[in-house]
């Protein structure tokens, strides 16, 4: 196929959130690819002026997949506004909700995003290639089993903040609404089903990857590696912490290169501009922008599941630890560079965050009345700080002595990871274009590291929505499209 | 220019039961207290330019009071019950009204007579008090012949025994005057019924189909104690308040009269306190003795107005509460002393029952001894005519006021029941509409009894305290002008606008009738959009927004008996689920905005939102 | 058999909390998906747009489209899915009232750019750079879908049928309006498909609140514990309840944080907040005349409340999209 | 150049304002004059709405502090007034725009010249810049 033959789509600006343009030379070949967002918002702009407590009602509309994530963060970053330390009841309340959210947002991303490519297959038909054809290569009731994990994770996020598409409740030093022993009873019901679901998934994935050669091969494969830092929050045991803790970072060698309180965060991250995209790319300040490269020396860090695992010491509760042991050993040892292992990465971090609901599920003082510290002492700046889902998140709010927004920050998971997925398209474009031939399999190996990262890019630019409907221009020197390429 | 656009009465047809200012329910003939207040408010403050309004408002103030010049002087009952009286002293309305009548008495005078076609039967009214005279004004408006039989020989009864230091005789005089000659009612004075050939039944033979009896209480209370007449009471020295008040008012009593005398009054009601400051003004060093206590909030309190009260000590007269008298010591044909037991309750559960303690009585000096205790109708006459019972009491239906041995004949005023001047005028009305139905053959008491409940007081956030009473300082009103300053213009706008207006618009309508609106409006409550939220009830100064529960729910409604359409809680309502009916703002700021030419940046105005 | 009718459900500025929602049917979606042909959702499967492009005019039954409109991208989807679809669903409170993100139209574009991407403390740019529609790399265009200067509600910009707020609209409703309007037996053009009361009617404190309300001054909510069974607004705390339609479940309220407002106003009234602030100021009650301004003073960005879900649409805030493109 | 001419609405409440004169006159004297019964039932959606039309101000005239026929219906207008300002003021409208007088005056003659004065300030801040 020559690029001469190809014609142009004519809706192609249609295409909402997000594009890759690929510009060729005169010999066909990749001279440069680039990975486009094309929204923007301004969160932290118009929420100046705003009583900072209403953060927590306003955050959420970042992003409506993840919008606890934001939450949390925001009522950390309260927290910390206001010099104040939760109650215990109100942190296991919080860490309950939070633990629910990973639960159901993993899943959701497994099942829906990433199973297909290992079930369907990833060279198998686009259109059979989702959650209706995972359903029907593994049964009926694996669908019904996926709604159900959610659901039931979503009903403890409806109990304790509202609805789950927009939390409500936190509060600096507390949250709105206790929990009652009934309720501890269903919580309970619903942990236990949870921790039973993730092992089900758990085997399902090894079923499906690591006793299918052929996708193991591709996990494996060096095409989805990419060596670059990794950054995660930690506990003070050095294991993987969801709700709060310190950020580690380990250097492509998985060396420490910093760990540091949220707090410091604006001396170690960095947010690169380009004028051709509304995303910022993150990179490690002390290092410096050194462009999208990778490998030693590189200031580009990653984020997310596998980020979390090749960060910390272990996991912090014993199954999912068992499983990361596994997944290491397999992976030949720490750092992992496999992007697509961020899927087995994630059904661990799943089951970590299902463990930890069963403990708080039983601790006596969930149930307890003291949900609030009025203990209040504004500061006027609070940073706030959780390993959501997709990564590191931070939010960073400065007020006037009436606790009204005059300065906001955020740095988002995905935008965490927005240079290593530049990186990953470019590296894809390269291989698989050549001499003006587009090889049939750019598309997918493309759209496989993207669906690794999971990027959430309304998160990323505090913008638009949801996960990436991905475009790809290909255009020649003289920056004529000659191809398009779309998930169709 | 201050005119009222509509000449018409606030309006309201008598239902069974109706709200009003609790001044208006006080006032026996209901007088638009609150219409008139307003008005007076929105006078021009040049008193040029308000005279104008002035005379408009004493016109229709005439018309249902011919009397108000005078309760401008006399009669304070509504200050009773007004609500202010509470957050900071009664509006004074008495002297608002003065303020009319100080000027509407000159052209009063200039009044043309009423264009009355006076076509229906002749009637009688004995007696030309302000029961006789209110009974034969409205009568005569309706069209009939009225004939006045009058004792004495001028008209106005006991409204001559009120000092002139209250009430100046050209405004009774003027008054009484005008109001016969307005109507053209005939008067016969001297002409004492009951007495020689003037009999009841000679009046029906004559002509008089009706007849209204209201010949007052001419015959003063005697003294008694422990249910016995107190002896002494033909002693030289003792006299009764009535009798003394007549002759000052007749011009019978000299000034000085009673220098270097000790006045001893007895009683506690509005009369004694005349008779003694009346006494005090004719030089006597004046003591009352009351059988009431001083304490207002008290029961057993002394009955006379406290504003008496209040002048009679700044006057210098010593005032005994709690005694009553036992017995009055004379020394030959003089009276010289009386006997005072303490007096340790008035009433009791049966009424009017004093109760003593005689090991405490105080004995008190005087020259002069004046009896004020009441005074009561000329038994012999009614009972002549067959007006009583056997047990010699006024056979009345309260309601019609007629009597039931003779059923044309009609008996009101102070005759029937003692009470104040206003009353006695609602006896005339109530007579005049009872005679009436009786000619017309109509039933006598349908439709008639009315149930009139009082207005909260409006909710506000500051109320202003009264103005000063504008009395002379007490060294400076020892003689028989008036003693109290009326309002000056400025002055009465101002204390007309401390009125709160708590009665509804509908009993009002001042503002429609200067045209500050064009006509009332309502509020409408949409039950389809309210939620219940309760804003309404929290922001109504009326009391007027309620919530009530329906199936749980609760719902806000209008009681429009109470709404003033104020538009308060249209405004704070946030569901739009009320809105003002027959009101025109919106319009207006309609016209007057697609008149500022091409809106800024019209977005289209989408259906959203309506549905 | 009939041939199923078809939807799309597509987010244009939005959060994608609307789709969530839609899966929040749960065991629902599934005879949702049984009963329609979704030929649309960018969120939970494949698609494409030439399908779309290539369809009749009308072809699509139903379009649910969610999020406000930012950018020429937006627009033009919804101008495309307008033209194909009968009826269009306004769903979520940006479509319906321009939603949290309308807040930037009281903040210019330049001012979110200068923070963004030059102030803000973590950003490194040395070379100044500013995202631009257009990029020249070496002679290679980039482009970028120009930025609004106005966030603009979707009846701002296209037709619309119906309306279903919320932040999101509970799942309920939305099969609710789903089922409605697939049936055949519409409601008035316009309608918006959830009661028409405000929050007040259903919530679980109106039987408990105090027959008079007075407010002395505003507190916030972290200032105080709130009673879980009390009235915010009887407690000085700013609750939008009585100026928000109902149907969302009170599930905030049901948490114990007062509402603030995701289902825009109540039928008959423009604009909720202006409205609101007529109640909040008619509610506030000081003795002394100088304390009015500090009992104001004592509602800390009154904007932030009464504006919240709703500037796009608001009597100052709602633009005329087309003339304001244009500029 | 043209000389720019302000728009300016008035409201003016009837038991404070011009009860005493002609009701055409004083309209005739006083360009978008709005007279109401009470400033307390001029709704905040009145006032911004005016802007919305193309006004550049409004002024409002209500009873003293204390004297309203209503209660406290100009003391209800003043708590609003404040706080629409305030939205004003996030719209990119001067706060000054929106101005309050509660005074009395039975002739209303001060109404056209209140008027006049509103709108010289008027002239000074130019017209209202969009947003």
């Amino acid at each position: 196929m020559t690029a001469k033959t190809l014609t142009i789509d004519p809706i192609t600006r249609l295409e909402g959130h997000g594009k890759i343009e690929i510009f060729l030379n005169d010999q066909g070949d990749v001279e440069d690819a680039f990975w486009q967002v094309s929204e923007l918002r301004g969160f932290e702009r118009f929420c100046l002026g705003r009583p900072a407590e209403e953060m927590t009602r306003i955050v959420p509309n970042i992003c409506g997949v993840c919008p606890s994530a934001h939450h949390m963060a925001a009522t950390r970053a309260l927290d910390d506004l206001y010099d104040v330390e939760p109650t215990p009841t109100a942190k296991l309340i919080r860490q309950l909700e939070f633990n629910a959210f990973y639960i159901e947002d993993h899943y959701i991303h497994f099942f829906f995003l990433a199973a297909p490519d290992f079930v369907v297959g990833p060279d198998a038909d686009p259109a059979e290639r989702n959650i209706l054809g995972v359903i029907r290569k593994v049964g009926k009731e694996v669908g019904a089993r996926v709604i159900e994990v959610r659901k039931k994770n979503r009903e403890i996020i409806r109990l304790v903040f509202s609805k789950p598409p927009h939390p409500e409740g936190g509060l600096p030093g507390g949250v709105s609404r206790g929990i009652t022993s009934d309720e501890r009873r269903r919580i309970k019901e619903i942990a236990d089903y949870s921790v039973e679901f993730a092992q089900f998934a758990m085997g399902l994935f090894k079923d499906l990857v690591l006793r299918n050669k052929k996708n193991l091969d591709l996990v494996l494969s060096d095409a989805y590696q990419l060596k670059t830092c990794y950054m995660s929050l930690v506990d003070e045991n050095d294991k993987v912490s969801f709700y709060d803790g310190t950020v580690k970072v380990i250097d492509p060698g998985g060396k420490e290169i910093v760990r540091f309180d949220p707090r410091d965060y604006v001396e170690h991250i960095g947010e690169w501009v380009e004028p051709w995209t509304y995303i910022k790319m993150s990179h490690l300040k002390k290092i410096g922008w050194k462009g999208l490269v990778e490998g030693e020396g590189t200031s580009l860090y990653r984020v997310a599941p596998l980020a979390r695992l090749n960060v910390a010491g272990g996991m912090a509760t014993p199954l999912a630890q068992k499983e990361c042991e596994q997944m290491f050993d397999t992976l030949g040892g720490k750092p992992a560079h496999h992007t697509l292992a961020m899927h087995w990465a994630r059904l661990i971090c799943a089951l970590q965050a299902a463990e930890h609901n069963q403990m708080i599920a039983s601790d006596p003082l969930l149930t307890s009345k003291d949900i609030r510290n009025m203990n209040l002492r504004l500061k006027r700046v609070g940073v706030g700080c959780v390993e959501a889902p997709r990564g590191t998140l931070f939010h960073h709010y400065e007020t006037d002595d009436r606790g009204l927004l005059t300065r906001v920050n955020l740095i988002v998971a995905t935008q965490n990871n927005a240079a290593p997925i530049s990186l990953s398209v470019k590296k894809a474009a390269r291989e698989f274009i050549r001499g003006g031939n587009v090889k049939e399999g750019l598309l997918n190996r493309v759209e496989m590291a993207f669906r690794a990262y999971d990027p959430c890019l309304s998160c990323a630019t505090h913008a638009l929505p949801g996960r990436i409907p991905l475009v790809v221009n290909i255009r020649d020197q003289e920056g004529r499209v000659i191809r398009t390429l779309r998930r169709s | 220019m201050w005119k009222t656009v509509s000449a018409g009465g606030s309006g309201v047809e008598p239902a069974v039961k109706q709200f009003l200012p609790p001044c208006q329910v006080r006032c026996p003939i209901n007088e638009d207290i609150q219409r008139t207040n307003v008005l007076i408010s929105l006078l021009p403050e040049d008193p040029e330019l308000a005279t104008d309004g002035i005379v408009q408002i004493g016109d229709y103030l005439y018309e249902k009071n011919p009397f108000f010049p005078v309760c401008g002087y006399v009669c304070g009952l509504c200050e009773l019950e007004c609500n202010y009286q509470a957050k900071g002293g009664a509006i004074r309305r008495r002297l608002l009204k003065r303020f009319i009548a100080d000027t509407y008495i000159y052209q009063m005078e200039k009044r043309d007579e009423y264009p009355l076609i006076k076509n229906r039967e002749n009637v009688a009214v004995v007696g030309g008090g302000p029961a006789g005279l209110m009974c034969a004004y409205d009568l005569s408006k309706r069209g009939y012949r009225v004939t006045i039989f009058e004792a004495a020989d001028r008209l106005g009864g006991a409204l001559w025994l009120i000092p002139r230091y209250r009430l100046p005789e050209k405004v009774l005089a003027s008054t009484l005057d005008n109001l016969v000659r307005l109507v053209g009612v005939d008067v016969k004075f001297n002409t004492r019924i009951g007495e020689g050939k003037w009999t009841l039944e000679k009046l029906r033979n004559d002509g008089y189909q009706a007849v209204f009896l209201a010949q007052g209480t001419p015959a003063p209370r005697t003294l008694s104690f422990g249910g016995k007449l107190v002896e002494g009471q033909d002693l030289s020295g003792v006299m009764y308040g009535q009798t003394f008040l007549y002759e000052v008012s007749h011009g019978n009593i000299k000034p000085n009269y009673f220098r270097g005398k000790k006045v001893l009054v007895i009683g506690g009601g509005n009369v004694a306190f005349d008779v003694a400051r009346t006494a005090r003004r004719l030089a006597a060093e004046t003591t009352m003795v009351c059988l009431e206590c001083e304490d207002r909030s008290s029961r057993d309190r002394v009955p006379a107005d406290w504003e008496e009260v209040r002048g009679a000590w700044e006057e210098g007269i010593r005032i005994i509460y709690s005694r009553g008298v036992s017995r009055i010591i004379g020394t030959g044909e003089r009276m010289q002393k009386v006997e005072c037991p303490r007096c340790l309750s008035v009433f009791d559960a049966k009424g009017f029952n004093p109760k003593f303690d005689m090991a405490d009585t105080l004995t008190l000096e005087g020259d002069v001894l004046i009896i004020t205790v009441g005074q009561g109708p000329d038994i012999l006459v009614l009972q002549t005519d067959g007006l009583l019972n056997e047990r010699g009491q006024l056979v009345v239906d309260p309601l019609t006021l007629q009597n039931q041995n003779k059923e044309w004949i009609f008996i009101g005023g102070d005759v029937r029941r003692i009470g104040f001047m206003v009353d006695a005028m609602k006896d005339g009305l109530t007579a005049a509409d009872s005679i009436e139905r009786y000619l017309r053959e109509l039933s006598l008491r349908e439709g008639r009894s009315r149930l009139l409940e009082s207005q909260d007081i409006p909710r506000r956030r500051h109320y202003e305290s009264e103005p000063e009473i504008l009395w002379i300082p007490p060294e400076k009103r020892m003689h028989f002008r008036l003693f109290e300053r009326g309002f000056t213009l400025p002055e009465a706008i101002d204390e007309a606008k401390r009125c709160l207006t708590c009665g509804p618009c509908i009993s009002c309508k001042a503002c429609v009738s200067v045209g500050i609106q064009k006509n009332l409006s309502g509020v409408e409550v949409n039950p389809e959009r309210c939620c219940g939220c309760g804003i309404c009830v929290s922001v109504c100064y009326y009391g007027a927004a309620q919530s009530k529960d329906v199936e749980n729910k609760r719902v806000s409604v209008t009681d429009s008996f109470k709404c003033k359409s104020c538009g308060m809680c249209v405004v704070a309502c946030p569901s739009n689920a009320r809105r003002l009916v027959g009101d025109t703002m919106d319009q207006r700021i309609e016209a007057v905005y697609s008149s500022l030419g091409p809106a800024r940046t019209m977005a289209k105005e989408t259906a959203h939102g309506n549905l | 058999m009939a041939e199923k009718p078809k939807v799309a459900i597509y987010g244009l500025g939005a959060c994608a909390g609307c789709d969530e929602a839609v899966i929040d049917l749960n065991e629902a979606i599934l005879q949702v998906a049984d009963a329609v042909d979704i030929v649309l959702w960018p969120l939970a499967m494949d698609f494409k747009y030439s399908r779309i492009q290539a369809m009749q005019e009308g072809e699509i039954t139903l379009s649910i489209l969610t999020g406000s409109v930012r950018n020429s991208d937006h627009q033009e989807m919804a101008e495309l899915l307008r033209k194909k679809s009968q009826l269009v669903l306004a769903m979520g409170a940006c479509a319906c009232f321009g939603g949290t993100p309308g807040l930037a139209n009281f903040r210019g574009r330049d001012d979110i750019f200068n923070w963004v991407y030059r102030d803000a403390p973590t950003v490194v740019n040395p070379n100044g750079s500013f995202p631009q529609p257009e990029t020249d790399l070496n002679g290679r265009k980039l482009t970028l879908p120009s930025f609004f200067e106005h966030v603009f509600t979707l009846d701002q910009v296209i037709d619309v049928d119906y309306y279903l707020p919320g932040c999101p609209p509970p799942p309920e409703l939305i099969g609710n309006a789903i089922n409605v309007l697939l049936a055949g037996d519409l409601p008035p053009k316009g309608s918006t498909l959830a009661p028409r009361k405000a929050i007040c009617d259903t919530c679980p404190r109106n039987q408990r609140k105090p027959n008079r309300m007075e407010i002395k001054s505003f507190r916030r909510i972290h200032e105080v514990e709130a009673d879980p069974d009390a009235c915010f607004l009887a407690a000085g705390i700013i609750c939008m309840g009585p100026a928000t339609r109902t149907g969302c479940g009170e599930t905030c309220i049901r948490i114990n944080v007062p509402c603030r407002g995701c289902f825009g106003p109540v039928p008959g009234v423009v604009g909720s907040g202006p409205k609101f602030l007529s109640t909040l100021a008619s509610l506030l009650v000081v003795e002394r005349d100088d304390e009015i301004k500090e009992a104001i003073d004592s509602i800390d960005d009154p904007v932030g409340y009464l504006y919240r879900f709703a500037q796009p649409s608001s009597i100052l805030g709602r633009r005329n999209a087309k003339k304001s493109m244009e500029e | 150049m043209e000389t720019y001419k302000p728009k300016l609405v008035c409201f003016s409440c009837n038991f404070g304002w011009g009860y005493l004169s002609d009701a055409e006159t004083l309209c005739a004297a006083t360009l978008n004059w709005i007279p109401v019964v009470c400033s307390g039932k001029i709704d905040t959606h009145h006032i911004l709405k005016a802007f919305r039309a193309g006004a550049d101000g409004v002024l409002i005239l209500g009873c003293p502090e204390g004297h309203c026929h209503f209660q406290d219906g100009n003391y209800q207008t003043r708590k609003k007034v404040y706080l629409i300002r305030k939205v004003l003021d996030a719209f990119g409208i001067e706060p000054e725009r929106l101005a309050i007088d509660l005074a009395i005056d039975p002739e209303g003659k001060k109404i056209p010249q209140l008027v006049g004065q509103m709108r010289n300030n008027l002239a000074r801040l130019g017209p209202v810049k969009q947003v």
